[in-house]
């Protein structure tokens, strides 16, 4: 038994498992750690296929950074909301679960099936040269500087954006905010201390 | 490079992207709803990096980068609603937020 | 100075003046009314250039100017009149300045009242001037808008219901048309939207017919003939005085004009083969709107359909392929704007004083009113055909030329003048004669000095018309007869009647 | 295209438009300044006309110092402003002719116009819109004056159509009475009928014969250029004008209530001129008629005599004063119309100017008594008014012989005529059923006369009756006068009238010799019968038992033509109520609810379809994730089929 598939079964079952165990865990706070670990397992299969800054990325950026981000959030807002069990819009589960199923179906049946016509590449043999000379991270960046010069110059407006955006959004609402907004609040002393004031 | 074939990773691609659908059809909670999307480009990008490989070129993983940067944009703005929503209605309930409709 | 672009300069002079007085503070109302009656004096003074300069005895096209737009799509600024248009640009101009002192009253939203207004001239003398399709159709959507604030915003009390219902009447009938100016543009071959590129652009007769009928579609809505009338008495009823009156007087006359210009010339066999059902519809029309304009409790309602009936006079007289019948139409198209509109603006007036349009709440104003009594009665009059004022010249030569053609027809066509003198006459008698019932009626004031003026003009060209009609005739004649030789061009039309030889 | 186009024609008469333009000038200063110029008015308007008379007058002179001898027709002046209509060889000019029978009628519009304006200065002293009356009757004259000098058919119909509608104004003088209201539009309405048949005639002839003048028309008629049928169908649709414009069987109807008019309005339009229109218009067009292959001129004999019998009994049973006379001119007019049909059109002409004289005159007289007792019509509630008034009651006198026919008055000498021509003719039936209105009205007319001016003093409570004032009078004296003294314009024998007309209208056929003075001697003894009795009747003692006894006998007659025969009923219901009904229905149910129905029935549908629709629009954003995901299922269904397949 190889070494690879010992690594991509393990790789396999955590990440499956843990999306799964995400279904089901009801506090959010695990739903946040079941996807920490399910990125870890996917990062170990981006190595497996020789996307070694990717994988770096994956684990840096967004089980790092990013799902901090999340847990933050959640314990922001209260971790102790556990979610009701009861579906309130009728059908909604059933859609979900059924339709879910077909599609995985349909995905691993083209994933099986479908790689007979698609492949027209230079196969992974390519890849592996590419690995070694100029090496992966130089190569990403060659043709991140590019080819893909225009759509990366675009991120940055994007994360610009962004970033005004979450300004806007997230500032405390108040008498001496500089973009005051008008609502059906505003002038009443309850607006500052939103918080305070039950739904 | 692994002698495990790319439609074991395709399938896993979309096992898990099916999952992320799943969980953000039935969970409630926006925060829940928004990791579930989370998995959904983490699937996707699973079957980029596999394209990438089967393709002998680095343009699927560089495709992956992009996906990464507008994920974390999406998730900042995303979080940043949630919180205001929040802040408004006490709630992080999707279904509590649905005003907009008829 | 004939080289100077009168037509162009005209058609934009009331837009240009529209964005000045978006300038005007919005609370300075007089300041707006003077500027607005300014503007559109400007406009009249300038279409006048354009009368003085218009070569009598021609055909052709004159006056316009030519200019590339968007070159790809063939698509150009193309400008030019012909006898046709001439008086409609004319009867545009005219009106205008009078519709404005119509409106020197409205006190609620002044300022963009009078924006859209003067939007509307410049699309109503767009159309009538365009001589390249898109551009024409730019004109004529353009002109639908502003009319629908009209209604919407200045309307009375079911405004919002007519104003929908002319919108949409009037859009889809458009939009059928912007599918058959599209097809024709990609049968042409040539990319060019202009109007006399486009002439003689040889069509299956079935495709004509099916274009045509695109065509007819849109102008058949907008002209009206039976069964596509009901937006008309809607909107007229509800539309501010002006508005009335800028919708008979002129935007009738866009699908009248329309089928003039368009669809005849585009498609003639197809028009050709039509010509019965589009007699009978206008024939229809004529004894359809008199008779239910004779039931109306409205007095707009009933001048509403009484437009319907003298709309169907029109349409049979420009279809029914003699050169008569089409001068009369296009003569009659003039004589309808000047009458219809001043009465439009008498029910004005009479609104004005009080505040309603049920005949049942007059009665004996001519004893409390007469000179409102009496230019009513004179308007009527006009309306009725009664020789000696404008109604009857036109009349009397769609029928003769009618005659000529189709010697039956003329008959039912003929009892519609019976039947119009029944219904404005008996509206006439419920309004301004029998005793004065009411306390409001008894003191209601007579004319005012604002009221005259706008009067006055309408009157004097009522008589004018009526008398010495040679000055327009012989202004519409060449360009008309261009028109009649189209459609007759073959020999498809039976040869019934007496005279049936045609040239 | 046929018609034939004609250049203007020359310029020969002086005056004509100036016998136009006076009333009508005097119709505009009047329309716009009556009001300020107060009492003034009614001398301007009489003046204006009085001016038209003279111009008249001039016309004449210049038409008689016409050296004759080119032609029978040389005698004709015309006057062209300007070319009216014209498209393509189509055109109409504004040109006005005269000739011998334009100026016969000139001088009766313009003669008894002005005499009925003097009369009205007095009749409508106490009038507030003195000046606005003033202005229509002007109006009216310069109207008139139009449609007898228009030298084509459509210049007529401008004057057809304007005294018309000066009509319909002084019909609708006193509009506060919604009676008087009616009437008016009645009379607009009724005569539009008539004027759709004579603008179906007008298409007819401008395209048959390619031309609108006379002239023209009637050339062609001669010379055969209008076929036998064209010219049937064509005479027929202007007769149907003729009978609205002169109130003849079946558009009659509307004549007897134009008398809600003020007086002198019915005297002037619904007696001397506007409704002898129609006999006018045929006469101008009598080669028409004759070239008809169909005998039109007989329907229009049969039609005027029908109309002449029947109105005359219908006469004969009114109360009313105005009434009576307004039913005596329609059948006075049948008369006219008979005369015509029997091809004695200079004769129908004669006997419409004595007409406009006698019946003018009465009419004038009754507006006296009426002046005189506060506006009382009902002769039942008069009597011995002679006495009371005698200027009124000796003029009103001559009026009734005139129109009794009796020797040497104006009336006898047309009546006989017209008698004599259906003779001539070969009408026997014809001449029957004239003699027999001749009785008739003999009878009714003495009926009225007697009643109301001899006898005993029979006036209504609190009236004080004086006579008429010196304005009126001055109109009623000359009139009476006219009405003794007009046969003399064409004593057998000197036949000088026809003889003047004759360039126009030709030569009638007429009785001579024994067979006139037999003629004659009848119609004289049917008058003179009738005329005794109505005196046995209403004068004589002990006539009230005796008019029991006949109206007994004649019981349901008697009721008939008090209900006016019934006509007006009938054309309600057999016309006027399916044509309502059909605009009801029209509005309610074909536009309202098939039209509009079908219309908003499309929006309905829209909106009804969005409401169903709009029930997707939960609110819920997992509610549209899952159809998200609804969708991205079917796509890759979709497409994995088909890469499949």
């Amino acid at each position: 038994m190889n070494i690879e598939v010992v690594v991509f079964g393990v790789s396999f079952v955590v990440a499956l498992g843990s999306s799964i165990a995400m279904l089901f865990a009801k506090n959010a706070v695990h739903v946040a750690l079941f996807l920490v670990a399910a990125q870890v397992a996917l990062a170990l299969t981006f190595l497996l296929q020789g996307a070694y800054f990717i994988a770096a990325v994956q684990i840096i950026v967004y089980a790092g950074a990013i799902m901090v981000l999340f847990l933050f959030v959640v314990m922001l807002l209260g971790v102790d909301r556990r979610e009701a069990l009861i579906e309130p819009l009728s059908g909604q589960r059933t859609i979900a679960v059924g339709l879910g199923a077909l599609l995985a179906a349909e995905i691993v049946y083209v994933a099986v099936k479908g790689t007979e016509f698609v492949i027209g590449g230079r196969g992974e043999d390519a890849l592996v040269t590419i690995n070694e000379d100029p090496g992966n991270v130089k190569a990403l960046a060659r043709a991140l500087f590019s080819d893909y010069l225009l759509p990366f110059e675009a991120t940055s407006v994007l994360l610009v954006v962004a970033i005004v955006g979450v300004m806007v959004l997230a500032r405390r609402m108040g008498h001496e905010g500089f973009l005051r907004e008008t609502t059906e609040d505003e002038g009443s002393e309850g607006a500052e201390t939103d918080a305070e004031v039950p739904a | 490079m692994t002698s495990v074939s790319p439609e074991y990773f395709l399938a896993l691609a979309g096992l898990m992207f099916t999952i992320g659908v799943v969980g953000a059809l039935t969970r409630r909670n926006a925060i829940v709803i928004f990791m579930f999307i989370e998995l959904m480009l983490n699937a996707v990008n699973l079957a980029f990096v596999t394209f990438s490989r089967m393709h002998g070129t680095v343009d699927g993983q560089v495709v992956v980068f992009f996906v990464l940067v507008v994920a974390a944009a999406e998730v900042v703005v995303g979080l940043a609603i949630i919180i205001s929503i929040f802040r408004r209605r006490r709630s992080a309930n999707v279904d509590d937020v649905n005003l907009l409709k008829w | 100075m004939s080289d100077f672009p009168f037509l162009d300069v005209a058609i934009f002079v009331p837009l240009g003046g529209a964005v000045l007085i978006g300038l005007i503070p919005k609370d300075r109302h007089d300041v707006i009314r003077w500027a607005s009656l300014f503007v559109t004096l400007a406009a009249f003074a300038v279409t006048l250039g354009v009368l003085v300069n218009f070569e009598t005895s021609s055909a052709d096209f004159q006056l316009g100017s030519q200019a590339e737009w968007i070159k790809d799509w063939g698509i150009s600024y193309s400008t030019g009149i012909d006898g046709i248009s001439l008086f409609m640009v004319m009867l545009t101009s005219f009106l205008m300045p009078l519709c404005v002192l119509v409106s020197w009253r409205i006190e609620t939203r002044v300022k963009p009242y009078f924006i859209f207004l003067l939007a509307l001239e410049t699309g109503m003398l767009g159309v009538f001037s365009a001589l390249d399709m898109f551009l024409f159709y730019l004109f004529w959507e353009a002109s639908l808008v502003p009319m629908y604030f009209l209604i919407g915003m200045w309307g009375y009390q079911n405004r919002l219901y007519a104003a929908m219902k002319f919108f949409l009447f009037t859009l889809v009938g458009s939009l059928l048309m912007l599918v058959a100016i599209l097809f024709l543009y990609f049968a042409a071959g040539d990319p060019s939207f202009g109007y006399r590129e486009l002439l003689g652009t040889p069509l299956a007769l079935d495709t004509q017919r099916l274009l045509f009928l695109a065509f007819f579609a849109s102008f058949a809505v907008k002209v009206p003939l039976v069964p596509l009338h009901t937006w008309l008495p809607d909107a007229h009823t509800e539309a501010p005085t002006a508005g009335s009156v800028m919708l008979a007087a002129v935007l009738l006359k866009m699908g009248a004009y329309g089928l003039i210009r368009f669809g005849i010339p585009l498609f003639p066999d197809a028009a050709r083969e039509l010509v019965p059902v589009i007699m009978g519809l206008a024939i229809v029309g004529i004894i359809y709107g008199a008779l239910v304009a004779a039931m109306q409790k409205d007095l707009k309602r009933l001048i509403a359909y009484s437009s319907v009936a003298h709309l169907g006079f029109v349409v049979l007289g420009i279809f029914v392929g003699s050169l008569q019948g089409m001068s009369g139409g296009i003569l009659q198209m003039v004589n309808h704007g000047l009458s219809t509109g001043a009465l439009f603006m008498l029910v004005g007036m009479l609104y004005d004083r009080r505040h309603t349009r049920q005949i049942a709440d007059f009665g004996g104003l001519g004893k409390s009113a007469p000179i409102i009594a009496g230019l009513f009665l004179f308007v009527a009059l006009s309306s009725i055909g009664l020789p000696g004022l404008n109604g009857f010249v036109g009349e009397f030569l769609i029928l003769v030329g009618t005659y000529v053609r189709y010697s039956w027809w003329v008959v039912p066509a003929t009892f519609g003048v019976v039947l119009a003198a029944i219904y404005l006459l008996w509206a006439y008698q419920r309004v301004f004669q029998g005793p004065l019932t009411s306390e409001p009626n008894r003191t209601m004031p007579d004319i005012n000095v604002r009221e005259v003026i706008m009067l006055a003009p309408l009157l004097a060209l009522i008589v004018f018309i009526g008398v010495y009609p040679k000055p327009f005739l012989d202004r519409i004649n060449p360009s008309a007869e261009k028109v009649v030789r189209q459609l007759n061009d073959s020999s498809v039309i039976p040869q019934e009647g007496l005279a049936g030889e045609v040239p | 295209m046929t018609f034939a186009a004609s250049t203007l024609p020359t310029d020969e008469a002086t005056f004509a438009q100036l016998i136009f333009g006076a009333p009508l000038l005097g119709a505009v200063l009047l329309l716009f300044f009556g009001k300020r110029l107060g009492k003034l008015s009614g001398i301007i308007g009489s003046a204006t006309v009085g001016i038209a008379f003279v111009f008249g007058v001039l016309s004449f002179m210049d038409l008689t110092s016409i050296a004759t001898g080119h032609g029978e027709n040389a005698r004709v002046l015309t006057k062209s402003w300007f070319t009216w209509i014209e498209v393509g060889d189509f055109n109409v000019h504004m040109s006005l002719v005269i000739d011998q029978l334009s100026i016969v009628m000139v001088f009766v519009i313009t003669g008894v116009g002005f005499l009925i304006h003097v009369y009205s200065i007095g009749y409508m002293s106490s009038e507030e819109n003195y000046g606005r009356f003033f202005a229509y009757l002007n109006l009216f004259i310069a109207a008139m004056l139009l449609l007898v000098l228009g030298d084509n058919l459509l210049v007529m119909f401008i004057g057809w159509e304007g005294v018309g509608l000066c009509s319909y104004l002084l019909i609708g003088f006193w509009f506060e009475d919604r009676a008087n209201a009616t009437a008016a539009k009645k009379a607009f309405v009724v005569n539009r009928i008539g004027d759709f048949s004579f603008l179906l005639g007008i298409f007819l002839l401008a395209v048959s014969a390619g031309t609108l003048t006379f002239a023209g028309i009637n050339e062609s008629a001669v010379s055969g250029a209008i076929g036998g049928s064209m010219a049937t169908v064509g005479a027929l649709l202007l007769f149907g004008g003729a009978a609205g414009k002169s109130a003849q069987i079946p558009l009659y109807v509307w004549l007897p209530d134009a008398m809600a008019g003020p007086t002198p309005v019915s005297a002037l339009i619904h007696a001397a001129t506007m409704v002898t229109a129609g006999v006018y218009m045929v006469a101008r067009t009598f080669p028409l008629f004759e070239a008809a292959s169909f005998d039109v001129l007989l329907l229009v004999a049969w039609v005027g005599g029908a109309t002449a019998v029947i109105t005359a009994i219908v006469a004969a049973a009114e109360y009313d004063i105005k009434k009576i006379l307004a039913y005596s001119t329609i059948s006075q007019l049948g008369y006219m119309f008979l005369a015509l049909g029997v091809g004695a059109y200079s004769i129908a002409i004669f006997h419409l100017v004595t007409h406009a004289f006698f019946k003018a005159l009465m009419f004038l007289g009754s507006g006296s008594v009426m002046h005189a007792l506060d506006g009382e019509t009902d002769v039942r509630r008069m009597g011995g008014l002679r006495k009371v008034m005698p200027i009124t009651g000796w003029t009103f006198m001559m009026g009734w012989l005139a129109i009794c026919g009796i020797v040497p008055f104006s009336g006898f000498f047309s009546k006989d005529a017209i008698l004599a021509g259906a003779w001539a003719d070969g009408q026997y039936v014809l001449w029957g059923l004239g003699v027999a209105t001749a009785a008739l009205t003999a009878f009714y007319m003495s009926r009225l006369y007697l009643r109301v001016f001899e006898g005993g003093v029979v006036m209504p409570e609190g009236t004080h009756a004086h006579d008429a004032p010196p304005t009126m009078a001055a109109a009623l004296i000359p009139l009476g006068i006219l009405s003794l003294a007009a046969g003399a314009l064409n004593f057998p024998g000197g036949l000088t009238f026809e003889h003047f007309l004759e360039p126009v209208l030709g030569e009638p056929e007429v009785a001579h010799g024994l067979t006139a003075w037999l003629l004659g001697g009848a119609a004289t003894v049917v008058a003179v019968g009738g005329i005794a009795v109505a005196w046995a009747l209403y004068l004589r003692a002990g006539g009230l038992q005796v008019r029991d006894r006949t109206e007994r006998m004649l019981g349901p007659a008697v009721r008939a033509a008090r209900n006016k025969l019934y006509v007006d009923r009938t054309y309600e219901t057999l016309i006027l109520q399916p044509g309502r009904d059909l605009a009801v229905f029209c509005t309610e149910v074909v536009d309202r609810k098939i039209i509009d129905g079908a219309v908003n029935g499309t929006g309905k549908l829209v909106a009804g379809s969005s409401e169903l629709l709009r029930r997707l629009q939960t609110g819920y954003v997992r509610n549209y994730a899952a159809a998200f995901l609804v969708g991205v299922v079917v796509v890759f269904s979709i497409l994995i089929v088909r890469v499949a397949a």
